[in-house]
C-alpha cells in the first residue's frame, strides 16, 4: 500500500465508517461536492442520500446533528474552518457537552464534528485558528487532534463508534504535507489515549497536529547535538492522558510544552498545571510553554504568520535552553 | 387507572356536538389541563415553604398544550417542549408522581435526575427530548430528529414548542429554514402568552403574529385561540396529519396568556397592569373549557366532578410519596458525564 | 483626477436618456465597474505569480455594488461590505493603490495592514465598516451602527451587504428582526450570485428570492436586476431616501451571477456546468453597460475609450506602486491588540 | 453612607457612567422593567431612551452593541445569565475581541458585557456556570471579575471609560450577600490590577468571585490555627496582573488555587502554569488547584450543587495539607 496523506486517511475513515454502518451520514456546507479541502470527495455519489449539504449556518449544522444522533443516527458534521464552529458554541457547549449528564445517560449523543482548524496556510484571522482550548474546557465532549494518518484514520472510525460528542480536529496544513505508509503504522484506536512517539532522557516535548510534527524534527535536530528528547503526541486532548503526561515529565524532569494556540489560557497550560501539581518532586526545571503570543490569531501576510507559529527551530532553541537549565 | 374508565364509558355515549372529538378525548383534555394547573399550584406551595427552590408553570396555557400534545401519535412522534410544556408532557405519558419528583429535584425524577431545574423535561422511552434552559436551541433539534427519520424511513411527526419570545433567536431561522428546505415534518408550536419575562411582544418582532415569521419559509401557518383546547386541536391535528403524509412543516401560534409570573422568582407586577391580568382570568382556559362543556351538555357535572376529585387525589398522592423519596447522594453529581460503551 | 474632468464634461451635454442619472453619473459607474474588474483581473495574477497567496473578487456583481453604493451619501452614510464588495469600496473611496496594497498584505494596507485576509474592507474615516471572514456578523454590526446614530441623533443610512448564503445565519434574522422592530435606517443589500461557493440557492433557502425573507419582518423589500447598474441605482436610491427620512430599513435583493470560481482556492468545474457560465457571460455587467450606452447615445465612444484607458494606467500604476512597499515586519505582529488610551 | 451591596454598587455605577458620559446607554433582555436581578432598576425612568431591551437574541445584543461601540457610542449589554452568553462567543471572539487589532487600531470599540455569573443558587446547568475561562483565553478581550462592592462600582466605570471590550462579571450569588461600606474602602480603579487583600508567610491563595470571599473566611480559620495566608483577589483576569500572582507565589512558596469553574483547561491551569514557569525556583510544594469536579456544570439539587462548588471548608483542608507539605 502505499502512503497515505492525512486527507486521504480522512476520507478513507468516512467512506469505511459509511460502508460499515447505515446510521452513518454526513452533513455540512459544500460537503456535496467533495468540501472544499475535498475530504467528502466521491461520498455523495457513493452513498446516495447519505451526505447532505447544508444551508450556512453552524449553529444548526450542529444543533441537527444533535438531534440526528439522538435519534439514533450516527452524523459526521463538517465545520467547514475550524474558525466558524463558534457560532457554534453554544450547541456544542450548552447542549451536546450535557445531553448524556442532564438525562443520566437515558440520552446521549452519537456525533461528531469534523473540523480544519491550525495555521500555516495564509489563512489570516478567520481561516488559522487553534480552538481546542475552548471546547477541551467543556466536561462532556471529547476532542481528538491527531497528527499522524494512520492515527486520523483510527480515531476518526473511533469517533463515529463513540457514543459521546466528539471533535474532530484535523489541521488543515498536514492535510497534503504530511504522509505515512498505513501498513504497519502505529494507530491509536482508542479515545484518551497519548503515544510516546520518540523516547529521550534530556526533556519532554509535548504537542498535537502540525506541532508534534514540528516536535519531531527539532528532537532530531537536538539528537545530533546530543540533547535526547522525549516527545508525546497527545492525540485526545479531552479525556486527557494524565498517565502518560505525568509519566513522561517524571522520566525527564524537564518539559516543553508546544502549541499553536496563544498562550494565555492555552490547552498548554492545564499540561502545565497537571505536571507542576502531580510531578512536582520530578521536576528540575520551570515547566517551559513555546505558543503563539497573546495576540488575536493568525495574523495574514507569510512575514508576520511566520513570526507567530512555533516551529522547529523556535521549538529547538527553548529545548537547548532548557536542557541546559 | 380511572380516567381510562371513564373515557370507556363516555365513548358509550352518542356524540352530540361538533367538537369532532370523542367524548372521551374531550375527558381527556379536562382532565389533563387540570391535572397540569393543580399540580402547578401544589408547586408553588411547596415552593413558598421552602421545599422547591425553583418553580416555573404553564397556567393560562394548558388548552394550547393539550390540545397539541393530543393531536401527536404517542409512541410514535417526538416532543421537543419547553419549560412551561408540563400538561404536553403529562399527555405524553408522564406522572403526576414524576412531575412531582422534578420539582423537588429528587434522585428519581426520570427528566434530569435533579441535574437541571425544574420543568428540564425528557423522557426518551416516551419520545421526550431532553431540553436545556437556553431556549429555541431545541427547534434545532427537533429538525435533526425528524432528518434522522427521514433517513431511516420512519414516518413521524416532531412538535417542537417555545415561547413567542424565542422566536428571535438566531436558531430558530435556522430550524425553520432547514426544515422548509427539505420539507421536514416538524410542527413549531409557539405558545405566544404576549410576554417574554417583562417585554411584550411588540419589543420582540417587527409583526403582530408569530405566524406571519412563516412567511419567510413558504412555510405553512396557523394561528388558534390559545385559550381554547378543542380549536387547538382541531388546528394542529390536520396539520400534524398533513406533515405526517410529507406535505412539509408547519408554523402554529396559539395565543395565550401567562396568568401567572414567569416564575417563581419573578414578581411581574413591575410590568404588567393587573387590569390586563384580570381581563385574561376571565379566559381561564379551564374555566371556559369547563362551561362550555356543561353549556353544550356534553357531560353531567358529576363527571366533571368525579375528574376533579380524581385529579386533587392524584396531586395529593403525588406530594405525599414525592416528598418521602430519596434526594441525590451529594457525590451522585459525578455519574454519567459520559455514556459508557 | 481624470474622472472629475470628465465628469464636468459630461454634465454640460443635455441629458437625452431616461437614465435618472446625470451623465457624470454614469460615466462613474462605468468607471468603478472597470476599475473593480481590472483590478481583480490583476489581482488574479499577482496570485498565479505567487505574489498574492489568495484572492477572492466580485467578477459579475459590479453591477450591483457600484449602483447600490452611489445610491449612498458618502461621507455620510457607513458601508459594512462583504469580500466580494471591492467595487463598492472603490466607490467609497478606496483608491486602487489601496486596493492593490490590500491583496499583497502590504505593511500600509489601510484595510487592515496585512493583518487580514484580503477583501476584508475597512476604513474608518470613510464610514466602511471593518469585517471578518465570518458571514453574516457584520449584518448585526450595521443595526448597531444605525442604532447608535438614531441615539445621537444624527441622520444616516447603514447600507449592509452580504451574499445570499449568509441570509440562512441566526445572524441575518436577528439583525432584521430588531433594525425592523426599530425602523432603523438599514438597507441590507443582498447580492444574490446563485451560489454559495458549491450550493445553489436551492439548497439554501425554501423560498425563489431572498427578498422573501423580509416578509417575517413586514420589511420593505425590492428584487432588482444585479446585472443592471442604472437599475439597481434606481431600486435603491429610493429606498435609501426613505430610510433616512424614516421610512424604517429594506432588504434588496440583487440578482447576479458569480463570472469567476468562488476564490483562487475554488475549482468551479467541480460543481457548475459551464453551459450556464457562458449563459451569464454573455450578461456581463460591464459590457452590457458599455453596449447600452452606447446604443442609446449617451456618450461617444472616445470618452468610453478614454475611461478604459485611464483605469489600464490607473490600475498599472497601482500594481508597481503597490509590489514596490514594503511588507510588515515580522514584529509588527505584536502591536494593537488593545486600544491605548 | 450606610454599607452597600454588590448589587446596588453596580446600580450605582451605571447610573454614574450613565450621568457623566451621553454616549452610555444599556441594552438587554428586560432591562427597562429593571433587569431579572434589579442592576438597572429605575435606570429607564431617569434615563429616557438609553435603556433598550431587546429581544432574546444574544447575538445581537453584543453584535448591536459591537456596531453601536464604533459608530462612536458606548454601550452595555447586559447578558441576562452568563450561562446565555454563548450564543454571542462568535460575536465577542471573532469579532469583538480583534475589532481594534484587525484595523491595527484604526477603529475600536468602547463596550461592557455585564453579565451575571456563578454558582450557589440553585440555578442548575444554565443559570450557574464560570465561563471566565472561555473569554479570558481571547486576547483583545478584557475579562473583569471582582469580589467587593467597591471594586464592582470603580472597576464598572473603568470598564466603560475603557476603548476596548471589557466582559464584566458580576457573581449572582454575592449580589445581596457582599456588603461593603464604601468610604474609605479599598478601590481598585485600573483594570489589569490584582489585589494582595491579606498577608501571611505561609501560603497564597488565589481566587475571584465568591472564591475569594471564601478564601478570605478559609484564611480567618487557617489563622486561629496559626496556618497564616496570602489571599490574592485577582480582579482581572485578562489582562492578568502576572506581576501580583508571581510576587505572592514566590514570597510565600506554596500556592492553591480556587476557582469555582471545572478544574480541566479553567483559569487555574493558567496561573499554575505561570508560576511553575516563573516562580519554580521559589516553590516549596506541587502547585495545588481546588475548583469544581469534571462534569457539566452545575447539577441543580442542593445535595450536589454543594458537593461541586469550592467552599471555606474545603479551601481550609486543602490549604492546611499544604501547609503540612
Ligand atoms: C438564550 C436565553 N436567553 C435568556 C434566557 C432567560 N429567559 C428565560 S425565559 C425568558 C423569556 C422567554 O420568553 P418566551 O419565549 O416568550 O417564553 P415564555 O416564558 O413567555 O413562555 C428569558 C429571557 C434563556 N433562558 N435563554
Ligand atoms: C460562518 C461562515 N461559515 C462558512 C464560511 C466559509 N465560506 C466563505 S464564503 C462562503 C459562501 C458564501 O456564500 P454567499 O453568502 O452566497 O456569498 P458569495 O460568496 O456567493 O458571494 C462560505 C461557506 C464563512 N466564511 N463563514
Ligand atoms: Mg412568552
Ligand atoms: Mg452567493
Amino acid at each position: 500500500m502505499a502512503e497515505v496523506s492525512v486527507l486521504e486517511a480522512v476520507r478513507m475513515a468516512l467512506d469505511e465508517a459509511m460502508a460499515r454502518d447505515e446510521r452513518v451520514f454526513i452533513l455540512g456546507e459544500d460537503v456535496e461536492a467533495g468540501g472544499v479541502f475535498r475530504a467528502t470527495e466521491g461520498l455523495a455519489a457513493k452513498y446516495p442520500g447519505r451526505v447532505i449539504d447544508t444551508p450556512l449556518a453552524e449553529s444548526s449544522i450542529v444543533g441537527i446533528a444533535i438531534g440526528a444522533a439522538h435519534y439514533g443516527m450516527r452524523p459526521i458534521a463538517e465545520i467547514q474552518f475550524a474558525d466558524f464552529i463558534h457560532a457554534a458554541f453554544d450547541q456544542l457547549c450548552s447542549e451536546a457537552s450535557r445531553w448524556c449528564y442532564r438525562t443520566k445517560g437515558d440520552a446521549w449523543l452519537p456525533l461528531v464534528v469534523r473540523t480544519p482548524w491550525g495555521g500555516g496556510v495564509h489563512g489570516g484571522q478567520h481561516h488559522s485558528q487553534s480552538i481546542e482550548a475552548f471546547y477541551a474546557h467543556m466536561p462532556g465532549l471529547k476532542v481528538v487532534a491527531p497528527s499522524f494518518p494512520a492515527d486520523y484514520r483510527s480515531l476518526l472510525l473511533a469517533a463515529v463508534e463513540d457514543p459521546n460528542p466528539v471533535i474532530f480536529l484535523e489541521h488543515k496544513r498536514t492535510y497534503r504535507l504530511i504522509r505515512q505508509e498505513l501498513n504497519g503504522a502505529p494507530a491509536e484506536t482508542r479515545i484518551g489515549k497519548a503515544r510516546v512517539t520518540r523516547r529521550g532522557g534530556d526533556l519532554t516535548l509535548y504537542a498535537y497536529g502540525l506541532m508534534l510534527h514540528e516536535c519531531l524534527a527539532a528532537a532530531e535536530e537536538l539528537a545530533a547535538e546530543g540533547i535526547e528528547c522525549t516527545v508525546v503526541d497527545l492525540l485526545t486532548l479531552r479525556p486527557l492522558d494524565t498517565e502518560a503526561v505525568l509519566e513522561a515529565a517524571r522520566a525527564t524532569g524537564k518539559v516543553l510544552i508546544v502549541h499553536e494556540d496563544t498562550l494565555t489560557g492555552g490547552f498548554g497550560a492545564e499540561i502545565a498545571a497537571l505536571i507542576a501539581e502531580h510531578a512536582f518532586e520530578y521536576l528540575d526545571a520551570p515547566i517551559r510553554r513555546l505558543c503563539g503570543p497573546d495576540i488575536p490569531p493568525i495574523p495574514y501576510h507569510p512575514a508576520m504568520e511566520g513570526f507567530y507559529m512555533p516551529d522547529r527551530r523556535k521549538i529547538a532553541a527553548a529545548a537547548r535552553e532548557l536542557a541546559a537549565y | 387507572m380511572a380516567t381510562r374508565e371513564r373515557t370507556r364509558k363516555a365513548r358509550s355515549r352518542e356524540q352530540r356536538h361538533d367538537y369532532l372529538l370523542s367524548e372521551a378525548q374531550l375527558e381527556e383534555m379536562y382532565y389533563y389541563m387540570l391535572l397540569a394547573r393543580r399540580l402547578s399550584e401544589r408547586m408553588l406551595i411547596l415552593n413558598r415553604q421552602g421545599r422547591a427552590p425553583f418553580v416555573i408553570a404553564g397556567a393560562g396555557q394548558e388548552a394550547a398544550q393539550v390540545g397539541a400534545a393530543m393531536a401527536l401519535e404517542r409512541g410514535t412522534d417526538y416532543l421537543a417542549p419547553y419549560y412551561r410544556d408540563l400538561a404536553m408532557n403529562l399527555v405524553f405519558g408522564m406522572t403526576a408522581r414524576e412531575a412531582m419528583l422534578n420539582v423537588l429535584g429528587k434522585r428519581d425524577d426520570p427528566n434530569s435526575y435533579g441535574r437541571q431545574m425544574p420543568a428540564h423535561w425528557s423522557s426518551p422511552a416516551r419520545r421526550i427530548v431532553t431540553q436545556s434552559s437556553v431556549v429555541a436551541t431545541q427547534l434545532v433539534h427537533a429538525v435533526g430528529i425528524a432528518l434522522g427519520a427521514r433517513l431511516r424511513g420512519e414516518q413521524l411527526v416532531v412538535m417542537a414548542c417555545c415561547g413567542e419570545g424565542a422566536t428571535s433567536r438566531g436558531d430558530f431561522h435556522e430550524a425553520l429554514n432547514f426544515a422548509a428546505i427539505h420539507r421536514l415534518p416538524v410542527i413549531f408550536f409557539v405558545e405566544n402568552n404576549g410576554y417574554a419575562i417583562s417585554e411584550r411582544t411588540e419589543k420582540e418582532m417587527p409583526v403582530p403574529h408569530v405566524a406571519d415569521r412563516a412567511r419567510a419559509y413558504d412555510m405553512h401557518a396557523a394561528i388558534v385561540d390559545g385559550m381554547d383546547c378543542v380549536a387547538v386541536y382541531q388546528t394542529v391535528k390536520p396539520a400534524v396529519d398533513q406533515a405526517r403524509r410529507g406535505g412539509g412543516p408547519w408554523l402554529i401560534e396559539a395565543k395565550c396568556y401567562r396568568l401567572w409570573a414567569h416564575s417563581s422568582e419573578d414578581d411581574d407586577t413591575r410590568y404588567r397592569p393587573r387590569k390586563e391580568l384580570e381581563e385574561w382570568a376571565k379566559k381561564d382556559p379551564i374555566t371556559v373549557f369547563r362551561e362550555r362543556v356543561l353549556a353544550d351538555g356534553i357531560f353531567p357535572r358529576e363527571d366533571l366532578e368525579e375528574i376533579e376529585a380524581h385529579v386533587e387525589e392524584e396531586v395529593r398522592d403525588a406530594v405525599e410519596w414525592a416528598l418521602a423519596q430519596p434526594d441525590p447522594a451529594p457525590e451522585d453529581a459525578l455519574t454519567h458525564v459520559y455514556k459508557e460503551y
